[in-house]
């Protein structure tokens, strides 16, 4: 629980681009930094826009005492974010949310697609510190959108490229990547000692979803969802949990109970009818 | 100069240590705001608004966003009256902040049987939400002055507690549904709610939100709320709580010389999570560096052409 | 996609070369735009609002500054019928612009006066501004149904023109005032004018505008505005002309989309005076971007949740 | 007339500053440049206003292709200006108004008080340069708020400078400087062919036109309003002008009947009532 200061002035150490579309923005934010756990995610202020922006942590580094965010162009307020230069000052409201909770697994698989991808070179290195064993399949609409490829590579124990058009490991899917990943891997714990986390486009982690409670793996997925705060007051950010008995479900808070949830527990919503993620 | 200005101010005879309530629907109860500052350092507690009922709200995107605001159409999602006695009440209580508890209901009576039971509480106002659309007719009761004036007068039947009725902005006239709710026995008025608005996706043809609408907040709506709330003031002998698009001291005090006894702090406090409590300090730095030893003498002050 | 998509559109009969004409009071009686472009490259001309008497307008200062946007009090300054019908008209005549009139009166009298003698010009279509004060009740004509029934009645009786009747966004229903002006015999209905709005000076403790308020324009409005336009849309039978806050391409297709058949563009084009000749431009493009072959299939394509 | 595109987009070519309070910035804006008559204003989009705002042009350089504006800290808008850096891009209208007519005077005595004097260098300049004899009486608050001494003493054949808190030439108004001028200089052309052209706050110009009255010369002011478009259209920059026979008159608007007005003209509001200026 963050009982300091929410709402941090953050300078713009560097802009680097990491593929033809995207940028990581590094930001010096002490309090942050040490306070920041795989998962969580923070609200950006622009000069565009009146609301502020979530983005996924992608990096922390203590030695610099920054957090990094990574991101691609959309629409007013992101791109204005990856015009920020050096020595450039915005204002972020973070870390917040829940994150993974992946420290009682003894396998992690990380899947990833889209800008989703950002939300998971934390989470593998964390559990590669905690010493628990690691897998990760990412899907890119191109090889010229590839991010981080070192990063995932030096965090996982496997990395599995895909893209349906070509030109990487798996020619197809998330889910084309996950039935190429090595059998003798995923048979080496118990299905309940396996967490797959997953994050990107909502139908990819509803498949992600269903392919892991076939094999009897936890599932967790990172939602995206419209905020107006980020930090819980505003309940914009509703998604559909399913609570009580029988089909119960009530709306929660993707900033607050989310953005990482127990895949189990959502109701996915069918296209644009709920959920945007 | 040298003295600490009087930031306290009344409203109907309801003391604030300060004019400076974060809005409702944008503090929730109160919970996330108090891992970061102390509410009893606020004027104030507007608290999310309150059916009989829970309501789950709207179905997802709820927010939209706009030239200097946004649009949200959160559909007062809220507990319902049971667990918001058992879970929240007895915490907001335990803060120390003046409690002001928003009520919302479909019916006329909804809002009686709302103000009946809070009659019990140790809530310290109740503020009626005035927006929300009569299941008779579909407008909302605040369109017209009839409908302010039946829910107001209905619910000043069942309390003696200060009694403020918030109004909509979507009316002819701010006047005589100020005037109707100052007729029914309403103690104060909250003047404005958000004005119904749309936001397009031009590229899935669709409105952003998944309720085609929404309110439209924050400094795109500051204008009109000043106006209005300058009208009453004029018009209307009813003190208001200002409400509308503030985010600096400077705003706070346009509302209080328009004629606001109290404000309250919406969508600033979304993207600025101290926003309230940082306004009562830059609202005391305000007052001393303006000569101004109490607060209410600004209340009213503006000087019409 | 490679030929040129069509742009005319028509408003109850009126056809327009393309949707974009410059709002009233933002445009003059065009001799300024016209020194940068041709105005027949738009689809239309709203002059600035005539009245029968010459009238000087509000003591400056008339505009203030708002978070996206403007408030003006102008007091719709203009030479009366006299000098316009000498100086003015024959000049915009000769432009070969698709010509609408905006008039304003004290009175439901002067309303008639003006739109009898403009059935004696060339002037191709009477907009109606109902936003100002009535000298009977003070209340614009446009705030209630009643209002916007007797003027647009009036005015239908001694007119064949095209009747555009154009409504003040202060109302407790915009949809009521709209059919209003449809069973008065209004063919099309201009949404929305201004918000009466005000700004203060804290440091003087005056409004900044000598006239006190003045009209919210701006992209602040624009979902306002876009909400209004698709509430009528979907609830009266009377064509539409979008105005608020539009400023890019995406704006002119949302409110299309929303419903209008024509949209005026007004303080975007103080800001960027050629704005409103580069927006047919940008529509065009828009079109053939998106395989849209007549503007007019994007009239009311919105699709609600 | 202005018959090619108002609208330009202007690069900052340099940001200068004049005193402790006030800054020039150089525009490259070659169409303005060539255009640019004396007394003309532009009106300057920035970033933190909606509307833009009117500046008086203040120097032209044919040889950069550039316009220079000059101006004091004041609200949002003023302040965004001041800060933009050489690469900067704003857009700009202009040149905008009707400028001083001197053409036909023999001698121009050009007043300037406050953020009114940046409206005389291009005068003065014109003046000398079309052999019309030239004297200047500059008003500043204070002496560190004293600019373009330079530029004022090369165009001017005569130059006093006023404070009300000493140490410049005269310690008073701008009047107590017109009083000083050398009487022979002031003799020395029929007093009809003399301009008194006056720019500052609107108490001070309405005494130099009643000091200009008196003396039978002929006196122009430029005055300021707020205003939203700048072009002519929107009808918000209004100021009193005789019109008509006896009492009548009429709102002009500032930026196209003026800025600068014959100020027999003007029909001076009280304070606050009318024109701010
Ligand atoms: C918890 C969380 C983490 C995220 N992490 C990343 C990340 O690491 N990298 C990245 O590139 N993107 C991430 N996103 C998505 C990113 O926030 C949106 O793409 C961005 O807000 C779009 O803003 P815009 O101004 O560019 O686009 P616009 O379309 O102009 O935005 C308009 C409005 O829609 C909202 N919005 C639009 N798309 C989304 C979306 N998918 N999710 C949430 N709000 C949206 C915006 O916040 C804004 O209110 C994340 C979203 C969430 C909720
Ligand atoms: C023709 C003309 C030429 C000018 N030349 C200069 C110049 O060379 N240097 C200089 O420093 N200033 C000049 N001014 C004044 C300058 O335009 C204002 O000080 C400026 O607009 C204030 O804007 P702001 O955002 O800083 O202040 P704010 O107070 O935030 O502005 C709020 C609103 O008031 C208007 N406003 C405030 N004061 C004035 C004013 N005195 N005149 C006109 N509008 C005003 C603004 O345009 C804006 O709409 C000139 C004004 C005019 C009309
Ligand atoms: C997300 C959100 C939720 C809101 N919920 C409520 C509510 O439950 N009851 C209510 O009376 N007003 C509600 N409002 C309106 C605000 O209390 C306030 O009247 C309005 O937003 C204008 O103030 P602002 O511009 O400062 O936000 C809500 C506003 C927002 C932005
Ligand atoms: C300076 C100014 C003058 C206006 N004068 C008139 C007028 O004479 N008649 C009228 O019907 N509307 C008038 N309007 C309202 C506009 O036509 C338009 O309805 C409103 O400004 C909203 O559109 P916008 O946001 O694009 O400006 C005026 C608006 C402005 C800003
Ligand atoms: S974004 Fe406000 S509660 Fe989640
Ligand atoms: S500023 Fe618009 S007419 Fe002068």
């Amino acid at each position: 629980m963050n009982t300091g200061r929410l709402e941090q002035t953050a300078l713009v150490l560097a802009n680097v681009r990491l593929s033809t579309a995207a940028v990581l923005l590094e930001l010096r934010l002490p309090e942050t930094a040490a306070a920041a756990r795989p998962g969580q995610f923070l609200m950006l202020a622009n000069r565009r826009t009146y609301l502020r922006r979530p983005l996924a942590i992608c990096a922390v580094d203590h030695d610099r005492r920054s957090v990094s965010v990574a991101m691609e162009a959309k629409g007013a307020g992101i791109r204005d974010l990856m015009n920020l230069v050096h020595g450039d000052e915005i204002t972020v409201l973070g870390p917040l949310g829940r994150g993974w909770r992946y420290t009682d697994y003894q396998a992690v698989i990380a899947v990833g697609g889209g800008t989703g991808v950002y939300a998971l070179p934390t989470l593998l290195e964390a559990a590669r510190a905690a010493r628990i064993a690691t897998a990760c399949v990412l899907g890119f609409r191109e090889r010229s959108r590839l991010v981080l490829e070192d990063r995932f590579r030096a965090a996982a124990d496997t990395l599995l490229l895909a893209s349906e058009k070509g030109g990487l490991d798996v020619a197809g899917t998330v889910l084309d990547g996950l039935r190429a990943l090595d059998p003798a891997l995923l048979g080496r714990h118990a299905p309940g000692q396996v967490l797959v986390a997953c994050c990107g486009p909502a139908p990819m982690m509803r498949a992600v979803a269903a392919w892991a409670a076939e094999r009897g793996f936890a599932c967790q997925v990172s939602l995206e969802e419209r905020m107006a705060c980020g930090f819980g007051v505003c309940r914009t950010c509703a998604c559909r949990v399913r609570a009580g008995a029988g089909d119960g479900w009530t709306y929660e808070r993707v900033c607050c109970e989310g953005p990482v949830f127990d895949a189990a527990d959502i109701i996915w919503e069918e296209d644009g009818d709920g959920c945007e993620s | 100069m040298g003295a600490n200005p009087d930031l306290t101010t009344t409203v109907a005879g309801l003391a604030l240590p300060n004019p400076i309530i974060p809005a409702s629907g944008c503090a929730g109860y109160g919970r996330e705001f108090a891992k970061h500052f102390e509410l009893r350092r606020l004027g104030g507690l507007a608290a999310k608004a309150l059916s009989l009922e829970p309501r789950r709200g709207n179905p997802p995107p709820r927010v939209a966003e706009a030239a200097a605001g946004m649009l949200n159409a959160v559909g007062l999602q809220n507990p319902g009256w049971d667990l918001w006695a058992h879970d929240e009440l007895p915490w907001m209580l335990e803060q120390d902040v003046i409690l002001i508890q928003n009520i919302v209901g479909h019916t006329v009576a909804d809002y009686v049987e709302l103000a009946r039971r809070l009659e019990g509480t140790a809530v310290d106002a109740i503020e009626i939400n005035l927006s929300c659309p009569n299941v008779a007719d579909g407008m909302s009761f605040g369109a017209e002055p009839d409908g302010v004036e039946a829910v107001t007068a209905a619910v000043r039947a069942v309390t003696r507690k200060p009694l403020w009725v918030k109004l909509t902005p979507q009316t002819a006239s701010i006047v005589a549904t100020a005037a109707a709710a100052a007729r029914a026995g309403a103690d104060a008025v909250s003047l404005i709610n958000t004005i119904p608005a749309m936001v397009i996706d031009v590229e899935r043809r669709r409105p952003v939100l998944r309720n085609n609408t929404g309110g439209l907040s924050g400094p795109a709506i500051r204008p009109v709320a000043l106006r209005m709330v300058n009208e009453v003031y004029r018009a209307v002998a009813i003190p208001i709580v200002g409400i509308g698009g503030i985010e600096t001291v400077e705003d706070v005090v346009a509302f209080l010389l328009a004629g606001a006894s109290a404000v309250q702090i919406g969508t600033a406090a979304l993207v600025h999570p101290t926003r309230p409590v940082d306004l009562v300090t830059d609202l005391a730095v305000w007052c001393r560096s303006h000569g101004v030893a109490r607060v209410t003498d600004l209340i009213g002050a503006l000087e019409l052409w």
